[in-house]
């Protein structure tokens, strides 16, 4: 039963990858800083496979900011982790191409990996709490970011992570390098940790949801340094969240997951404006404001599905308001407009 | 039906004892040991029905059968001594099954004793902090700073030699490790949302302390407990070989390793070989079966 | 800091108060030191004079008190057994079981948290799951069988070490050691693996368990994803969060094995302060035992005190608190 | 009906004394020092709630928010100030009326993972408060939290599950069952819903909706999601440092705010768009509440600051225009006034 | 060559006056003289006193002209003197010499060579008596302290002067004690350059020690390896009787005691059918045997044949006799047995624990159920005198070789103040032989004294008063190229070591 599901879920996915793998045909692939095709990462646990990320496919040029937006559960981590080849066993990558700045992260050597993140590709973690540790002070997990990659000096070690952290705006940053984590709160951790994942000024940054855990004021300002940041350096990044609204002023594209797959993207004013993807309607509908006081917001009815044996055919058509029976079939992702895909039999603008 | 309860398959209150087996089942390792450890539990049990000789019935010795080798037969001929006979001419096969049924006594009793006093002190200490716990944790440190051999010669003086005295010196030695790891255990607990849930619904403190609080608490208890019921199989061997554990006439299982210690050097080996044996195979299993149940237990791993 | 230090000082003075008393009724209980001294030819009348001169025809709270008042000076009584100080006849001592407890719980730290950290790296893995199944063993395996073993083994069999005894030492100033000493040092070996066996066994699991724990955190992935090396993430990162509870456990079972030595020590007959309390509980030689047992009060509450401060140096974000 | 508020906080106070760490209590010890500094968690907090009523507070982390919730529910005793109940001061209550009130308020956790014992069957989650108190019988307790698991859209079938089996939505709704099992009047929610992603938030937001119109009850909504707030709350308050800086009804907040701090939070607000926006933040980050700044506690982050502003903290005062008066139609009691603490005209 | 010695127990003290144990005695006998040294069979022979005389109460011993201390110094009576007179001085003494010189009215010196003990009535022991206290140096010895030099000060070496074969150097306690030889010894030059004491107290860890090479000599292997350690060509075992002998004692007090039942109230121990039963259904040939792995002789008396004061009636332990056992028993009105406890140390003396389950077990068979209570030596003794046991197992050692010694401690009516009876824990009470005892006490004629010490000896044995169990044999182990005679007193001395001829 469940070898039936897998076959059929990568040839779908195989025949499905060759036309709709580059919406935005224009794209040369030499311009492209991360050339992402048919990623499927698989956990293989013993009740069985956890497909948390199934047939992902993502271009992204230099400097440019996509968002990855979906709810819990739907692999957007995982699809940042595979990318940094951070996935722990019992998880295992395949992909059909998965390119980077021209290079293959597939055949990459462990050591040319280690090598990679950190220096070419950072990330940044959702739970500024989590992300340092506590045992040891700022310092010594900044300087070993750098020494990790090129032989450098602890005093210009030292005076490179002063620098930086005072590009990610904390003030008396020589002071702060002397402290453990928990004497800081958690925005300040936070801008730590951007600052440690700016270091080596890498290409590619992938923020997995680094707000969520921050109250408003610090977000505002977390954004304001990304965002300057991204301008100032031409970095690349992924911002992964669960939150339209965030990333809404602050991304070029998105990508919206579902179940392991990206179920739309495009443009963010395309999305934003003329959400083709039923599941995309439910993100944007459910965004509480002063607009909906008073009205019952729309819902998504039930959570994310288990990844582990997914019934075949739509992921999404158990939730779905447009639902019906063409949904039993798996459907391709498809151009609405130039740059804009989605993949839903029922695709269309909410009413 | 909602939709997104369809990946949860739902388990019928009345087989949760099922879920529990099917459960335990999983771990191969788990179950050898827990087979080990019935087949050894019953052996304890049934000693009196199995054991070809009843060691305890002094009557029944006969001194000129003392450090044969294994397989000798006795003087008349009329039984078979398998594992051979230890120097007070007692079968170590018969020996080892009434020895076991004393050390196995001894330890669940003194450990779950040991755990349960422990425990209720570890709590009410985490849970109740500043004076009465730094209280507590002295009389821990007394108990802690006092030998067992100590304690045990005291009891020995006071109450007299016997089985259950062993087991109040056990418990007097172990109670307060698990004080302490309770404690430990608990203050962590004490600080977790849920107890603020209960305290902010008027439960009572006690409820809250054993309802809330201690089953989050065992976990940590359980691995120490599983430990340590090696530890006071073993700690009564030391007490014996010291000469304040049970009853010569009653060996337990360390008792029998000690005596047969002072026959290692002239080549009786299997005075002390066989019990050790058995000793280490029950240590072990005991072992594996709670690591598995500590698994299982913990709900998080719940299918 | 200072206040916890005094506060702890207080506490353990009480401590130390309670405990005094409680071994003085205990060792009441157990027996009379009078008959375990006296020749059994003796008279009465001889019994009653080493009673008198030992102090002991007086009712057991006089005792007690002329004790309290003779320890407040410092001075712990004289042992019954040999008219020497209690006190120094322990602290004579103390230096040779500060070195088994010391050499016994090194080693068992430096076997016991590579292969834990090991077991808890492929908790799968064939090789993990036997050093667990053998740290069982280092468990359930009393002391003294082990001790015999090893004697057998590596004195009587193949003779590279010695069966007993202290063997020679370096004298610096007071205090002798035999670490030093290559011949020395191979005495101390095998008591010191004795101990070693089954405290190596709880560093194991411990040092597994807090492994285990510590490998899913994101600041390990966090590390990774800086590209840092395998070795240091192992070294630095692990290490230091690891050792905190290996550090606890491993300060509560030095304390142990320096207090209650006492199996090991008679067995390779290492002159430490074990021996002399199992012999002088033998022969109820009360003012060794009192003395000995305050000492280790204090010993234990100093060790509890240093494991403190340790923690404060490991996870900065404890702090010390008054208990 | 104007009658009086169900709670009101007079001059309500909580402080912590923060357990200084080693280094800092060598200094004082070598300073001869005096006792360790105060956190004013909460600081003269005045407030009415009426039956019926959302408010919602708002504010920075560490602002004192789950503080003030928490003195609410009775899980924390107040340093200073008092609580009263239906009018009476709560300290001041007999044991019968007191437990009626700790059963009365009840409050829903932000993180739905730890605020359940991952040791307990929902059916005991949710039904033991009730048999303990003896609203219900035992024999019918299974019976008493099926009705309540199907009034928070949750099968019954579940009942005999642990929280680890449901997701984060789900295990949102067995704390409020958990708390609707008391029958409560008032609900505390600290951040009840900070924790979900969007589209299980929108789930949550919807039940106690329609939990408050079902039931009538009065919540104390707790977010630092200014978005959540404005959805949801009949009122605002919003905090800095321990203190309410501004209170109104939510419209008022959202379209005439008055202190800079709440204009602040609103212009972070973040919303859907489809340009490009620049984030321009607040300056500077809540101040150490160990050292708060001296006369208004927001002047060292204000645009407007004032030299006077350095000196004098501004009193809570009513706007001017923002005087009480009357509901629009089908709302009860009175619209609380517009209040202000802040030197700007 | 050097020699090490394995001991079974550390000396408490250095002081040969502060504690008057075997431990100590062994070593002080090798550091110092006494005036008279016994032989290893506990028979007097001169040492420092060359020669003496008796007449009545009054010893007149004459010193050896050429005995000098290890610092060169010549003894004189002066030393001698002093010695005597720091005997009860010592203070805090657990154990005191003064039990040596009870008889002893008062020392003088005729001359510098020649001593003079009054005794305070004729004084058969005090030969025996005086080879326990050994001479020290006045000049070395004196000191500030009433007593000269304190205990203190001699465990640290300080004043510690002997005129044997073997000066101080060192002890670290409970590691090793450390002589050399004493070049001014008068006797013959040991074989020894240097003696090394170590206290293993731990049987198998003293024979793993002996096998390891470790030690050369070991006191008192245990019995169970006997036979491993006889057939290792590389070892040389030396078994010699002691006069210990391991005994049960039968509570036979008029009440019935602890741990006795099934007796309707009386106490059947009076009986001295139900006590010839219980001795018949002892097999002491095979406790020897299986348990002592034959290294002890079974006992008929308490002193093993021909010690001074032993008959040949007693020479040989009773044959067991189970039958007959059992028919005393129903005579007495027992056919159906009853219950008593039976109390024993744990490790006091060898395999004790073992010998007295083995007893159970043998009376057992005739229907006596005996509830072995073994302890901790501490508490055996503390309960034992506090008569909590119906029957109990204990040993004694009668230092002095001759019959009048446990008789006096063990069988005679208890009378604390004079010292009768000390450990007559018992209740036994034989008025005639009392009396036999007193007069044996006071006779100084050795035949005489003989024929006192058999008739009463014979009234306990035939009374079954006592039942003596087995005569522990003292056990070396030592190097094969190493001899050792043995001493009945289980002292070991290192000088009477030897290299193999
Ligand atoms: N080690 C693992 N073993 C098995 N399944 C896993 C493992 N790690 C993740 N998964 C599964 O992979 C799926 C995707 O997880 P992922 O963390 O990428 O979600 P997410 O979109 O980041 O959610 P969130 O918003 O909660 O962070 C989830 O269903 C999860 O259960
Ligand atoms: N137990 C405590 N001991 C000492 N200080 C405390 C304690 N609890 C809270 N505080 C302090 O009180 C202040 C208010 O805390 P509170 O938890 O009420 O903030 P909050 O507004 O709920 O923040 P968040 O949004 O992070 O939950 C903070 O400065 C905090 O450091
Ligand atoms: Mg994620
Ligand atoms: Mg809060």
């Amino acid at each position: 039963m469940q070898t039936i599901n897998d076959l059929r879920s990568t040839q779908t996915d195989a025949s499905v990858a060759q036309p709709d793998v580059a919406p935005g045909s224009s794209r040369e692939s030499a311009d492209l800083l991360l050339d992402i095709q048919g990623l499927r990462t698989g956990f293989h646990t013993r009740e069985g496979v956890v497909k948390a990320v199934d047939g992902v496919s993502l271009q992204l040029r230099h400097g440019e900011i996509l968002g990855l937006v979906g709810e819990s559960g739907s692999g957007k981590s995982i699809t940042g982790f595979s990318l940094m080849r951070l996935v722990d066993p019992p998880g295992r990558i395949e992909a059909d191409r998965m390119h980077f700045d021209g290079r293959d992260l597939l055949s990459m050597s462990p050591e040319e990996c280690r090598h990679m993140r950190g220096r070419d590709m950072a990330m940044i973690f959702q739970d500024p709490m989590m992300t340092l540790n506590p045992t040891l002070r700022v310092d010594t997990q900044m300087i070993e970011a750098l020494q990790a990659h090129e032989r450098i000096s602890s005093k210009a070690a030292r005076q490179r992570c002063v620098e930086v952290l005072e590009k990610v705006g904390i003030p008396s940053p020589a002071e702060r390098l002397l402290v453990y984590p928990h004497h800081l709160s958690g925005g300040m951790r936070q801008r730590i940790a951007i600052a440690i994942a700016l270091l080596n000024a890498p290409r590619l940054i992938i923020a997995d949801e680094p707000t969520t855990a921050l109250d408003v004021t610090i977000q505002g300002q977390i954004l304001y340094e990304v965002q300057k940041l991204c301008r100032e350096t031409g970095t690349a990044l992924i911002w992964i969240t669960h939150d339209l609204a965030v990333v809404s002023g602050l991304a070029d594209r998105l990508a919206v997951m579902y179940a392991g797959r990206i179920v739309e993207t495009g443009l963010t004013e395309d999305i934003i404006a003329r959400a083709q993807h039923p599941y995309t309607h439910g993100l944007i509908a459910s965004i509480p404001s002063i607009e909906t006081r008073g009205a019952e917001l729309f819902q998504i009815p039930g959570s994310t599905p288990s990844l582990l044996n997914l019934p075949p055919g739509c992921p999404f058509q158990a939730r779905c308001y447009r639902a019906d029976g063409a949904c039993v079939e798996d459907p391709p992702m498809e151009d609405v407009a130039p740059g804009h895909a989605a993949r839903c039999w029922h695709r269309g603008v909410q009413a | 039906m909602p939709p997104d309860t369809d990946d949860l398959p739902l388990p019928a209150h009345a087989s949760l004892w099922r879920v529990f087996v099917a459960q335990f089942r999983s771990s191969k390792l788990a179950m050898c040991g827990l087979v080990v450890l019935l087949i050894f539990l019953g052996l304890a049990i049934f000693a009196p029905w199995i054991a070809p000789q009843n060691p305890f019935d002094l009557a029944s010795l006969d001194i000129f059968d003392s450090k044969l080798p294994p397989g000798s037969a006795n003087m008349d001929g009329s039984m078979t001594y398998w594992l051979g006979t230890d120097g007070q001419s007692r079968d170590v096969l018969s020996a080892i099954l009434y020895g076991l049924r004393i050390s196995l006594f001894v330890g669940f009793v003194s450990v779950s004793s040991a755990f349960l006093i422990g425990t209720a002190v570890g709590l009410t200490g985490a849970y109740f902090g500043r004076r009465v716990d730094a209280v507590l944790m002295r009389i821990v440190d007394i108990q802690l700073s006092f030998p067992s051999i100590l304690v045990a010669l005291v009891l020995l003086a006071m109450l007299g030699k016997g089985v259950d005295k062993v087991i109040y010196a056990l418990i007097a030695v172990q109670w307060a490790y698990f004080a302490r790891a309770a404690r430990g255990a608990a203050i962590v607990e004490r600080n977790r949302e849920y107890v603020e849930a209960a305290r902010s619904m008027a439960l009572p403190w006690h409820r809250i302390l054993w309802r809330h609080v201690f089953p989050n608490c065992v976990p940590p208890l359980m691995v120490i407990a599983t430990i340590d019921l090696a530890h006071a199989i073993a700690l009564e061997a030391t007490l014996s070989f010291l000469g304040v554990g049970v009853p010569v006439t009653e060996p337990s299982l360390g008792m029998l390793i000690s005596n047969g210690f002072e026959f290692l050097l002239s080549g009786s080996y299997w005075i002390t070989f066989f019990p050790g044996l058995a000793l280490a195979i029950v240590v072990i299993a005991i072992n594996l079966v709670g690591d598995h149940l500590r698994d299982i237990l913990n709900p998080r791993n719940e299918i | 800091m200072l206040s916890t230090i005094i506060r702890r000082l207080l506490q353990t003075l009480v401590v130390v108060l309670v405990m005094s008393a409680l071994v003085f009724a205990g060792l009441y209980v157990i027996g009379d030191p009078v008959l375990m001294l006296a020749s059994p030819e003796a008279t009465a009348a001889e019994r009653e004079a080493i009673r008198q001169a030992l102090g002991l025809n007086l009712p057991l709270w006089h005792q007690y008190a002329i004790f309290l008042g003779k320890a407040i000076h410092l001075d712990f009584g004289h042992s019954f057994l040999n008219g020497e100080p209690a006190m120094q006849l322990i602290l004579e001592r103390m230096p040779a079981t500060l070195e088994l407890a010391t050499l016994a719980m090194f080693i068992s730290v430096v076997v016991g948290v590579p292969l834990g950290v090991y077991a808890g790296l492929k908790p799968r893995s064939a090789s993990a799951r036997g050093i667990m199944t053998g740290s069982l063993l280092g468990f359930s395996l009393p002391n003294f069988w082990v001790g015999l073993m090893f004697i057998m083994l590596f004195a009587v069999m193949l003779g590279w070490l010695p069966a007993g005894g202290r063997g020679p030492v370096e004298s610096f100033g007071p205090i002798q050691l035999s670490v030093f000493n290559w011949e020395g040092f191979k005495s101390l070996l095998l008591p010191a693996c004795t101990i070693a066996t089954s405290k190596c066994a709880l560093i194991i699991r411990v040092t597994r368990a807090a492994t285990r724990e510590c490998l899913p955190q994101d600041y390990i992935k966090f590390a990774r994803a800086k590209g840092v090396r395998e070795k240091r993430i192992l070294g630095v990162h692990l290490l230091k969060n690891i050792m905190i509870p290996i550090v606890t456990i491993g300060g509560l079972e030095y304390g142990q094995v320096f207090a209650f030595a006492v199996v090991t020590e008679t067995i390779f007959s290492w002159p430490g302060m074990g021996k002399l309390l199992i012999d002088s509980i033998i022969t109820l030689d009360r003012p060794v035992v009192v003395a000995y047992l305050m000492l280790t009060v204090v010993f234990l509450a100093t060790l509890n005190l240093v494991v403190d401060v340790a923690y404060t140096i490991l996870d900065p974000r404890v702090r010390l608190e008054a208990a | 009906m104007t009658g009086p508020p169900i709670l009101s906080l007079r001059a309500l106070r909580r402080d912590y004394v923060q357990p200084a760490d080693l280094i800092a209590r060598i200094g004082r010890m070598l300073k001869r020092a005096g006792p360790p500094p105060v956190v004013q968690a909460v600081a003269e907090v005045d407030l009415d709630i009426a039956e019926g009523e959302v408010v919602g507070i708002v504010g920075e982390s560490g602002c004192g928010k789950s503080t003030l919730g928490r003195m609410l529910s009775g899980i924390l005793p107040p340093t200073g100030g008092e609580i009263l109940y239906k009018g009476q001061p709560v300290a001041g209550l007999d044991a019968s009326s007191r437990h009626r009130y700790a059963l009365d308020v009840q409050m829903i956790f932000q993180d739905p993972f730890s605020s359940l014992n991952p040791r307990m069957r929902v059916v005991d989650i949710i039904g033991e408060a009730p048999v303990v108190h003896g609203l219900v019988p035992r024999a019918r307790k299974e019976a008493y939290v099926a009705g309540l698991m199907r009034k928070v859209g949750l099968d019954p079938a579940y009942r005999f599950r642990y929280s680890h089996q449901f997701s984060g939505g789900q295990r949102q709704r067995i704390g409020v069952a958990r708390a609707l099992a008391l029958n409560p009047t008032v609900i505390v929610c600290d951040e009840a819903v900070a924790a979900l992603d969007v589209s299980i938030q929108a789930q949550v937001l919807n039940l106690f909706m329609r939990l408050r119109k079902e039931l009538g009850l009065t919540y104390f909504f707790i977010s630092h999601n200014l978005g959540v707030v404005s959805h949801i709350s009949d009122r605002v308050a919003i905090m800095y440092l321990g203190r309410i800086v501004e209170i109104a009804d939510t419209d008022t907040i959202f379209s005439r705010a008055h202190h800079p701090y709440t204009q602040a939070l609103l212009a972070e607000l973040p919303s859907l768009r489809t340009d490009r926006r620049s984030f321009v933040p607040i300056r500077g980050e809540l101040p150490s509440p160990l050292d708060p700044p001296s006369g208004c506690p927001f002047h060292p982050r204000c645009p407007h600051v004032m030299p006077r502003c350095k000196t004098q903290r501004p009193e809570l005062r009513i706007r001017p225009g923002g005087e009480q008066r009357l509901l629009p139609e089908g709302q009860a009691g009175e619209q609380p006034a517009h209040m202000s603490a802040c030197h700007l005209p | 060559r050097d020699l090490t010695i394995g001991l079974r127990t550390e000396p408490s003290s250095m002081d040969p006056q502060f504690h008057s144990l075997t431990p100590n005695t062994q070593l002080s006998e090798t550091l110092f003289d006494p005036l008279v040294r016994t032989d290893k069979n506990a028979k007097p022979v001169a040492c420092l006193a060359e020669s003496w005389t008796v007449d009545g109460n009054v010893w007149t011993f004459k010193l050896r002209k050429d005995a000098k201390f290890s610092d060169g110094t010549p003894l004189t009576a002066d030393d001698v003197l002093f010695t005597y007179d720091r005997v009860p001085k010592v203070p805090n003494s657990p154990s005191s010499y003064a039990l040596y010189l009870s008889t002893v009215d008062k020392v003088e010196a005729v001359d510098p060579h020649t001593v003079r003990i009054t005794t305070k009535g004729p004084s058969p022991v005090l030969l025996a008596n005086l080879s326990l206290v050994p001479i020290m140096s006045k000049k070395a010895a004196s000191g500030p302290a009433p007593e000269g030099k304190t205990t203190t000060e001699l465990n640290r070496g300080d004043g510690l002067v002997g005129s044997g074969p073997y000066k101080f150097v060192s002890w670290k306690r409970g590691a090793e004690i450390v002589f050399a030889r004493n070049e001014h010894y008068w006797g013959e030059k040991p074989d020894w350059d240097k003696i090394i004491y170590r206290p293993i107290t731990n049987s198998a860890a003293r024979v793993a020690a002996l096998l390891a090479g470790d030690v050369d000599v070991i006191e008192d292997p245990p019995t169970d390896d006997l036979a491993r350690l006889k057939s290792d060509a590389n070892l040389h075992i030396q078994e010699t009787p002691s006069v210990r002998v391991i005994y049960l004692a039968l509570n036979q007090g008029d009440e019935p005691p602890k741990g006795m039942s099934g007796t309707d109230g009386k106490n059947p121990l009076q009986d001295k059918r139900v006590r010839e039963a219980l001795s018949l259904a002892i097999d002491r040939d095979a406790i020897v045997k299986r348990i002592m792995d034959g290294v002890g002789l079974p006992a008929g008396n308490l002193l093993p044949y021909p010690a001074f004061g032993t008959s040949k009636e007693h020479a040989k332990a009773e044959p067991s006799d189970v039958e007959k056992a059992k028919k005393l028993l129903a005579d007495a009105g027992y056919a159906k047995g009853f219950t008593l406890s039976l109390g024993s140390p744990d490790g006091r003396y060898t395999n004790d624990k073992r010998i007295a389950q083995a007893v159970a077990a043998m009376w057992a068979r005739i229907g006596i159920k005996a509830n072995v209570e073994t302890m901790a030596p501490s508490v055996f003794f503390k309960k034992r005198n506090t008569y909590e046991f119906s029957t109990y197992l204990a040993g004694w050692s009668a230092s002095s070789g001759e019959m009048i010694n446990p008789l006096k401690s063990l069988v005679v009516t208890k009378d604390p103040e004079a010292g009768l009876g000390t450990t007559n824990w018992s209740k036994y009470s034989n008025p005639d032989m009392d009396k036999l005892v007193l007069e044996a006490s006071q006779t100084l004629d050795d035949d005489k004294r003989s024929e006192l010490l058999q008739k009463a000896s014979g009234l306990v044995m035939d009374d079954y008063g006592i039942l003596p169990l087995q005569f522990e044999l003292s056990v070396w182990a030592m190097k094969k190229d190493l001899r050792y005679e043995g001493r009945a007193d289980q002292m070991t001395l290192a000088q009477d070591i030897t290299l193999a001829k």
